[in-house]
C-alpha cells in the first residue's frame, strides 16, 4: 500500500488525518480512491496540487505509476520564475 | 506640422530623414533610419540601453532631440564592426560571454568603446564608473568588466 | 569546479564555446519586442488608472476617437465577460488585471487603450479619454489590508485554508499551514532561543526591456502576435482566454527576450493590441514605458515575516515557527505557497510551524520572481540562524552542516529529498580563500544560504538533419539567458557533431510543440530532456539507414563520435554528413520529434558568502567581496551558469540594499524609474565569485538540476549578515538603506 | 514643439522674447524626463549649444569663464580647471553618468532649480557669478541669487545663463564637493557638501566656505560653520563645532531619498570630510597659480 502523506494545509480535508494508506497503481487511481475516502479532496488534489512520489515533484503526473512502496506527497503548486 | 530635415553621417552613411521636433534622436533612429540596434529601456537617461556616439561622444539618443544632429555624425552598434569584421570589444564580449539577454549589451558595447577610445588601460575601477551609466540586470557586469579589460588588452597589444 | 563527480569525458558539455545567438546581439540585428515594423502599423497607447482603488462610473472616448490619426480606442467592454462564461476564476482575475471592468484596484491598472498613426497621436489620444472614477479607500500593505476594518479589494473573497471557512469577505485570499512534531518540546529543548520580525518591500524584476507586443489580425479572427515574453506558448493560452477564442486563432512568435526574471510569464499587452488590430484593421504595437512598468506589472511582494528558532549548544535546531503575510497585489496569488515550502527546506528540523497568508493589496499584481517566495523568507530563517549561531558561538556554517538536509532528509515540505548538494555548497565556502581572507575596518563577513526546488513541466524540441550532416535544434522555450547555448551543447553531445555545426533556434507555436515556459529554472532540465529524446531518436533512426545501406541486422551497428560504425568494423564507418547526403535513398528527411512531461526534477542549494564595508558615519553599505557557491547537477554551460549565479546574487545585493516601491499615502508610486528604483550599476559592485558545486541529478540524462533561481535566495541575509558582523547592528527591514543602517546605528550608540 | 538652435546671444534673446512659452535648454537631461513625466513641452525649444560662447571655457589669468551650455565632461577633462578646482570639477563629473556627462551643463544644472544640484555647492562656495542675458544686455548675479526654490530662479522668462565667471583660486586655497547617493552613481544626492578653504601663512584658516545641497529648498550656506572655522585649525573640535553648525543650517524634508533626520545628520558628517578634503588641498597649493 501506498503511504500517502497530506500537509497540514490539506489535513482540513482529511479529517485531521496525516497520513494515510491507498492501494492504488497510478496517481490518478489515487486520487480516485482518496475522494472515495475523504469527498472533495479530489477536485482540490487536481487543481491545486502537485505531487512527489518517493521524492520526486511532478506536475500533471495522473498517469505517473505508484508502487506498493511508495511514499507519496501531494503539494501546494508553485510558481517558478 | 511640417517636420524637419536632418542630415547626418550614421555609422559612415550620409543619412537624411524627416522627423517632428519633439522626436528623440532614440525613435528617429529607430523609426526613420529603422537602426534598431539602439534601445529604450527607460527613455529618461538612466539606463544608457540608448548609448550611442555623437561626434565622437557617448551620449543617451532618449535625451537627444532629433533635429539636434542635423550636421553630426553618429555610430551606433550597428556601425562597430568594420565590413564585418566584429570590433575587439565585439569579439571579447561574445568570448566571455557577457551577454545574456542582450538588450543593454549595444549601449554596453558603445559606451566601452568611448572609454577605450579615451583611456586605452583602464583600471576594474575606472571601467566600472564609465559604465556605471548602462544598466545590465542580467550578469551581474562580471563578464562585462572582465570583456572590457580583455579587449583593452587586445587593443593595446594590437 | 566539480566537486562530487568528474566529467565523464563529454566532448562539448561543460564546454565554453560562443553562444548561437551571439553574434546578432553583439551587433545590434537581434530583434527585440520593440524592433519589429509592418507596413501600415499604428502605435497604441494604454490609459491607466491614476488611483490606487476607483470605481469606473464611466469612460468617455468619443473625444479620443475624433482625434486625427485615431483609428481605434477600447475599454473593458470590448472583451468577452468570462465570469458570464463559467471561467475559471483565475482566468478572470488574469482578464481583469490586463484591462478593468468595474473596478481599478491600483494606480496604473489598465482602463482603456488607443491605436493612432503616430505614437504623438497615440499618446494625445490616450490622454484624450475620458473617466470618470469614484475613488474608494485603498489598502497598500498587508498590515492595512489585514486589518479589521480594512476596505475590501474582492467583495466576495473568503479565506481558502481555513476550517471552517469564514462566514466574512477579507483582503486575505488563502492560508498555508506546514507543522511537524511538537514546537512547545522543541523551544523546550533549546538553549537558546531568538524571535525577531522581518519585513520586505515590493521589489520589481527589472528587466531593462519594457514589455512590448506587435499584433497583426486578420479579418477572419486570426491574429499573429510578436512578443517578447518567456513563453510564447503561455501568452498565446492567456491571450485567447482574455479575447475569449481558441488558441489555434492566434500565432505567437517570440521575439528576442530582454530579461524576464520571471516577470515575462504573464501577460499585459498582448490581447490589447490584438483587440485594437481587429478595431483598426491594421497591425498594432504596443510598448510600456519604464513608468508603467514599474507601475503596473510585475513586481514581487512586500512581507511581513515574523521567526522564532531554537538551538542545543551543539547547534541542532530543535524547533522553527514562521508567520509569514504576502503582498499579492490586487489578486489572489503571492507567492506564499512557495514561500512556506522553502523556508526552512535547508535544514532537517524536528520541529515546526510555518503559517502563512497571501493578502491581496491596492498595489500591482505580484508576479514571479527568480525562486517565488523564497528569498524573503530565507532573509527571516537566514538571519535568525546567524544569530542563533553567534550566540552559541559556533562556525556560521558548521551551524548550518549541523543541521543540513541531506538525501534521505524529510523535506520540511513533505517528501524525502533525492540526492542533493547542499553540503557540498557549504563545503565550497569553508574551503575558499575568501572564507578566510582579511577584513579590514568596518568590515563584516556574512554568510546565508537558500533552497528553491527548480521545475521541469512540458517541453518539446525537433532535431532537424541538414542535408550536408549539420544539424538544426528547434524549441519553443525563449532563450533568455543562453539556452540556445545549452540546447546545442547537448545535441553535439549526443550527435556526435561539432557543436558550430548545430544551429539552436526559437521557434513561433505552429512550427514546434508545445512548450511551458522559460522559468522555474526549467528549460536546461526540461526542453535540454526532449533535445536529447530527440537527438536519440534521430540516432536510431541513422543507425537503422546504416543497417539498410550495409544490408546488416540493426544491432551490428552503434552510433560513434558521430558516425555509424560496424560493430566488427566490416564496414567503413557511415559518417552523419555521409547518411545526410544520401537520406533521399535511405528513407527520406532526417528528422524527429520528442515532447515530454518532464520528469526527475533536481533540486537546488545554494551558499553565499558577502563581505561588506560600512561607513558608520553615513550608513552606507559596499559589498568588497562576494562569493556565491551553487549545485547546479552539471553545468551544460559553465559560462551561462556562472552568469545565472552572478545575476541573481546581484538582483538580490540591490533587494538587499537599494530597491523598494514607495508608495504615497494616496497609493501612487513615488519612484516608477531607474533614477529612485535603485538597481545596482556596475560601480557599486566587485566581482562575484562563484564556485559551481556538481552534483549531478540522478535522474537527468546529463545531470542538470536547473540553476537560473536559488541564487537570489541567499544574498539579503548573507549581506544583512555581513552587516552585523561589520558594526553588531542587526537589520530586519528591507532594503537595508543607508537611513536604516544609519538609524539602528543611533540606537545602538544611545 | 518646435526646435530652435539660435548661433548668438543676440538671437536667442529674441527668441525668448518673441514667444512666451519658449525654453532654453542644453543637454536636455532634465527637460526631457520632466517632458516624459507630464510636463507640458514648450512651444518653443531654443538650444543653447549652437552658440560659440555658451560652449567654451576659458581663462583669461584674473578668472576664468565657463559657458553655461558647456557639457560637463569638458570641464572635468579640462587639466588646468581640474587642478585649480577639484571640488568644482568632481561635483560638475557627479551630475550623471558619462552619457550625461557630454550633455549635462552648469548653466542646467543650476537653472533646473533642484536643491540637490551637486555643482551649485561647489560653485557657491567658489564665489561663481552667472552672467545673464536679457533682451536689455547682459548683467551680473552671484549664482547664489540664481535660484529662489525648488524649479524656480529668480531670471526673467527671457533671461538666460550665458556663462560662469570664476575668479582664479588664490593661494593656499583649495575646494571639495561631496555627496551621499545610496548607490555610487545614477543617483541624486541625498546630501551634498561642498567647502572652500584659504589657509593663512601660518596654517589656520583664514577664510572658509561651506554650502550645502539637498538639505533644504535651496543650496544653502553655513555662516556658524564658516565662523568657527577661521582663525583655527581643523581640531576635532572646530570640526565638531562645523558638522553641528552644518546640521543645524539644514531645513529638509522627508521625501523618497532621505529622512529630515539623516539629512541632518549626514549634512554634518560630509560638511567635516568636505572641510578637510579642503584644508588637505589648500596646504598642497601654497604658491600662485
Amino acid at each position: 500500500m501506498a503511504q500517502v502523506h497530506f500537509s497540514a494545509g490539506l489535513r482540513d480535508l482529511t479529517g485531521g488525518l496525516a497520513q494515510v494508506e491507498v492501494e492504488a497503481t497510478t496517481v490518478r487511481r489515487l486520487v480516485v480512491a482518496l475522494e472515495e475516502m475523504f469527498p472533495g479532496i479530489g477536485e482540490h488534489l487536481n487543481e491545486a496540487s502537485s505531487v512527489a512520489i518517493d521524492g520526486e515533484i511532478f506536475t500533471d503526473a495522473d498517469y505517473e505509476p505508484v508502487s506498493n512502496s511508495s511514499e507519496v506527497h501531494f503539494l501546494d503548486i508553485f510558481q517558478g520564475g | 506640422m511640417a517636420r524637419t530635415h536632418v542630415t547626418t553621417v550614421v555609422n559612415g552613411d550620409e543619412t537624411e530623414f524627416l522627423t517632428d521636433d519633439s522626436t528623440s534622436l532614440l525613435n528617429a533612429l529607430r523609426d526613420e533610419v529603422g537602426l534598431t540596434g539602439a534601445k529604450e529601456g527607460c527613455g529618461t537617461g538612466d539606463c544608457g540601453a540608448c548609448s550611442v556616439m555623437v561626434d565622437d561622444k557617448v551620449t543617451c539618443a532618449c535625451l537627444v532631440f532629433a533635429p539636434e544632429v542635423d550636421g553630426s555624425t553618429i555610430l551606433t552598434v550597428e556601425g562597430l564592426a568594420d565590413s564585418g569584421e566584429l570590433h575587439p570589444l565585439q569579439q571579447c564580449f561574445l568570448e566571455g560571454a557577457a551577454l545574456q539577454c542582450g538588450i543593454c549589451t549595444p549601449g554596453f558595447l558603445i559606451s566601452a568603446k568611448a572609454l577605450l577610445d579615451k583611456n586605452p588601460d583602464p583600471t576594474e575601477t575606472e571601467i566600472r564608473y564609465a559604465l556605471a551609466g548602462n544598466l545590465c540586470r542580467c550578469t551581474g557586469y562580471d563578464k562585462i568588466i572582465r570583456a572590457v579589460q580583455e579587449a583593452a588588452r587586445e587593443m593595446r597589444d594590437q | 569546479m566539480a566537486i562530487t563527480e568528474e566529467n565523464p569525458g563529454y566532448k562539448w558539455v561543460g564546454t565554453r564555446p560562443i553562444r548561437p545567438d551571439g553574434l546578432e546581439k553583439v551587433t545590434g540585428k537581434a530583434q527585440f519586442g520593440a524592433d519589429l515594423m509592418l507596413p501600415g502599423m499604428l502605435f497604441g497607447k494604454v490609459v491607466r488608472s491614476p488611483h490606487a482603488h476607483a470605481r469606473i462610473i464611466s469612460i468617455d472616448t468619443t473625444a479620443a476617437e475624433a482625434m486625427v490619426g485615431v483609428k481605434a480606442v477600447i475599454t473593458g467592454s470590448d472583451f468577452p465577460d468570462l465570469a458570464a462564461n463559467g471561467a475559471h476564476p483565475s482566468e478572470i482575475d488574469v482578464a481583469n488585471n490586463t484591462i478593468a471592468r468595474e473596478k481599478v484596484l491600483y494606480e496604473g491598472h489598465v482602463v482603456a487603450a488607443v491605436a493612432a498613426t503616430t505614437r504623438e497621436q497615440a499618446e494625445a489620444a490616450a490622454k484624450a479619454v475620458e473617466v470618470t472614477y469614484e475613488i474608494l479607500p485603498h489598502v497598500l500593505t498587508v498590515d492595512e489590508a489585514m486589518a479589521d476594518d480594512a476596505p475590501l479589494l474582492h467583495e466576495g473573497m473568503i479565506t481558502k485554508g481555513v476550517d471552517p471557512a469564514p462566514e466574512e469577505a477579507s483582503n486575505v485570499a488563502s492560508k498555508i499551514l506546514h507543522e511537524r512534531g511538537d514546537l512547545d518540546q522543541g523551544f523546550g529543548e533549546a538553549d537558546v532561543v531568538v524571535e525577531r520580525e522581518f519585513t520586505t518591500k515590493p521589489v520589481h524584476q527589472g528587466y531593462i526591456e519594457p514589455h512590448a507586443a506587435v499584433a497583426d489580425a486578420n479579418s477572419d479572427g486570426r491574429a499573429h502576435i510578436w512578443c517578447s515574453s518567456q513563453g510564447h506558448f503561455q501568452m498565446r493560452a492567456y491571450s485567447a482566454s482574455v479575447l475569449g477564442i481558441s488558441p489555434g486563432m492566434l500565432k505567437v512568435t517570440a521575439a528576442e527576450i530582454g530579461g524576464g526574471f520571471g516577470g515575462k510569464t504573464v501577460i499585459y499587452l498582448e490581447p490589447l493590441a490584438v483587440r485594437l488590430s481587429q478595431r483598426a484593421g491594421r497591425p498594432v504595437k504596443l510598448v510600456m514605458d519604464r513608468d508603467e512598468v514599474f507601475r503596473a506589472t510585475g513586481p514581487t511582494s512586500g512581507t511581513r515575516i515574523k521567526v522564532k528558532m531554537g538551538v542545543a549548544k551543539d547547534g541542532k535546531i530543535t524547533a522553527a515557527e514562521v508567520w509569514m503575510a504576502y503582498e499579492a497585489g490586487a489578486y489572489a496569488g503571492s507567492p506564499v505557497g512557495a514561500a512556506g515550502m522553502t523556508a526552512i527546506a535547508c535544514y532537517d528540523i524536528p520541529n515546526f510551524v510555518v503559517e502563512g497568508y497571501d493578502v491581496v493589496c491596492n498595489k500591482p499584481r505580484v508576479a514571479a520572481y527568480r525562486a517565488p517566495g523564497a528569498p524573503m523568507a530565507a532573509f527571516a530563517v537566514e538571519s535568525v540562524l546567524d544569530e542563533l549561531a553567534r550566540d552559541i558561538g559556533m562556525d556560521p556554517i558548521d551551524i548550518r552542516l549541523a543541521n543540513a538536509a541531506v538525501e534521505g532528509t524529510q523535506a520540511s515540505y513533505g517528501p524525502k529529498f533525492p540526492r542533493i548538494g547542499f553540503v557540498e555548497t557549504l563545503e565550497a565556502i569553508k574551503d575558499h580563500p575568501n572564507y578566510t581572507a582579511d577584513l579590514g575596518p568596518n568590515q563584516g563577513r556574512g554568510i546565508a544560504a537558500g533552497f528553491w526546488f527548480n521545475a521541469g513541466m512540458m517541453s518539446s524540441a525537433t532535431v532537424h538533419i541538414n542535408e550536408n550532416g549539420t544539424a538544426t535544434v528547434v524549441t519553443g522555450s525563449p532563450d533568455i539567458g543562453g539556452s540556445r547555448q545549452s540546447m546545442a551543447l547537448m545535441a553535439a553531445e549526443e550527435l556526435g557533431i561539432p557543436y558550430e555545426s548545430i544551429k539552436a533556434v526559437v521557434a513561433d507555436t505552429e512550427t514546434v510543440g508545445f512548450n511551458d515556459v522559460t522559468g522555474g529554472s526549467r528549460v536546461t532540465l526540461a526542453t535540454g530532456a526532449a533535445v536529447v529524446d530527440a537527438c536519440r531518436l534521430i540516432i536510431e533512426d541513422l543507425r537503422a539507414r546504416a543497417a539498410k545501406t550495409w544490408d546488416v541486422e540493426l544491432d551490428q551497428v552503434e552510433w560513434v563520435d558521430g558516425q555509424a560504425q560496424h560493430v566488427e568494423g566490416a564496414q567503413p564507418p557511415l559518417s552523419m554528413k555521409d547518411l545526410a547526403a544520401k537520406s533521399g535513398r535511405t528513407g527520406g528527411p532526417i528528422s524527429a520529434n520528442a515532447s515530454l512531461n518532464s520528469r526527475g526534477v533536481g533540486a537546488g542549494f545554494s551558499t553565499q558568502l558577502c563581505d561588506v564595508e560600512v561607513d558608520p558615519e553615513t550608513g552606507v553599505t559596499r559589498v568588497v567581496r562576494y562569493l556565491t557557491a551553487q549545485d547546479a547537477g552539471r553545468a551544460i554551460s559553465p559560462d551561462y551558469v556562472e552568469g545565472q549565479m552572478q545575476g541573481g546574487v546581484v538582483q538580490g545585493i540591490g533587494w538587499a540594499l537599494s530597491e523598494e516601491y514607495i508608495h504615497d499615502s494616496d497609493g501612487v508610486m513615488e519612484n516608477p524609474g531607474f533614477l529612485d528604483y535603485r538597481i545596482p550599476v556596475a560601480s557599486d559592485l566587485p566581482m562575484i565569485d562563484c564556485a559551481i558545486v556538481e552534483v549531478p541529478n540522478p535522474a537527468h540524462p546529463y545531470g542538470v538540476r536547473g540553476v537560473g533561481e536559488v541564487g537570489i535566495v541567499p544574498p539579503m541575509a548573507a549581506v544583512g549578515n555581513a552587516i552585523n558582523d561589520a558594526l553588531d547592528v542587526r537589520m530586519t527591514d528591507l532594503p537595508m538603506s543607508p537611513v536604516k543602517v544609519l538609524e539602528a546605528l543611533n540606537e545602538q550608540r544611545d | 514643439m518646435k526646435y530652435v538652435a539660435p548661433s548668438s546671444v543676440e538671437e536667442a534673446t529674441s527668441l525668448l522674447s518673441s514667444s512666451p512659452s519658449a525654453q532654453v535648454f542644453a543637454g536636455a537631461t532634465d527637460v526631457v524626463p520632466q517632458m516624459r513625466a507630464g510636463r507640458p513641452a514648450p512651444e518653443v525649444l531654443v538650444d543653447l549649444k549652437k552658440i560659440e560662447e555658451l560652449v567654451a571655457v576659458a581663462n583669461d589669468g584674473d578668472k576664468w569663464t565657463v559657458g553655461a551650455a558647456t557639457p560637463t565632461a569638458n570641464l572635468t577633462e579640462d587639466p588646468a580647471f581640474s587642478e585649480e578646482f577639484p571640488g568644482l570639477a568632481e561635483a560638475a563629473g557627479l551630475i550623471g553618468s558619462d552619457q550625461i556627462q557630454n550633455r549635462s551643463s552648469l548653466g542646467g544644472n543650476l537653472c533646473n532649480g533642484s536643491p540637490a544640484a551637486d555643482s551649485v555647492p561647489a560653485m557657491v562656495v567658489n564665489g561663481a557669478r552667472a552672467v545673464v542675458a536679457g533682451p536689455n544686455g547682459t548683467r551680473v548675479l552671484d549664482v547664489a541669487e540664481v535660484v529662489t526654490g525648488p524649479g524656480q530662479t529668480s531670471l526673467a522668462a527671457d533671461e538666460f545663463i550665458v556663462e560662469f565667471e570664476i575668479d582664479r583660486i588664490p593661494a593656499r586655497t583649495g575646494d571639495a564637493y561631496l555627496r551621499m547617493i545610496p548607490r555610487t552613481e545614477m543617483d541624486i544626492a541625498v546630501v551634498g557638501a561642498g567647502a572652500r578653504i584659504t589657509l593663512a601663512e601660518d596654517g589656520s584658516i583664514e577664510h572658509a566656505a561651506l554650502a550645502l545641497a539637498a538639505v533644504a529648498p535651496t543650496v544653502v550656506r553655513v555662516p556658524d560653520a564658516e565662523a568657527a572655522l577661521v582663525g583655527n585649525t581643523a581640531d576635532d573640535e572646530t570640526l565638531s563645532a562645523v558638522a553641528d553648525a552644518a546640521s543645524e543650517a539644514c531645513d529638509p524634508i522627508d521625501d523618497k531619498r532621505g529622512t529630515v533626520a539623516y539629512r541632518k545628520q549626514v549634512a554634518g558628517v560630509l560638511a567635516k570630510r568636505a572641510v578637510l578634503i579642503a584644508i588637505e588641498r589648500a596646504q598642497q597649493r601654497n604658491g600662485t597659480n
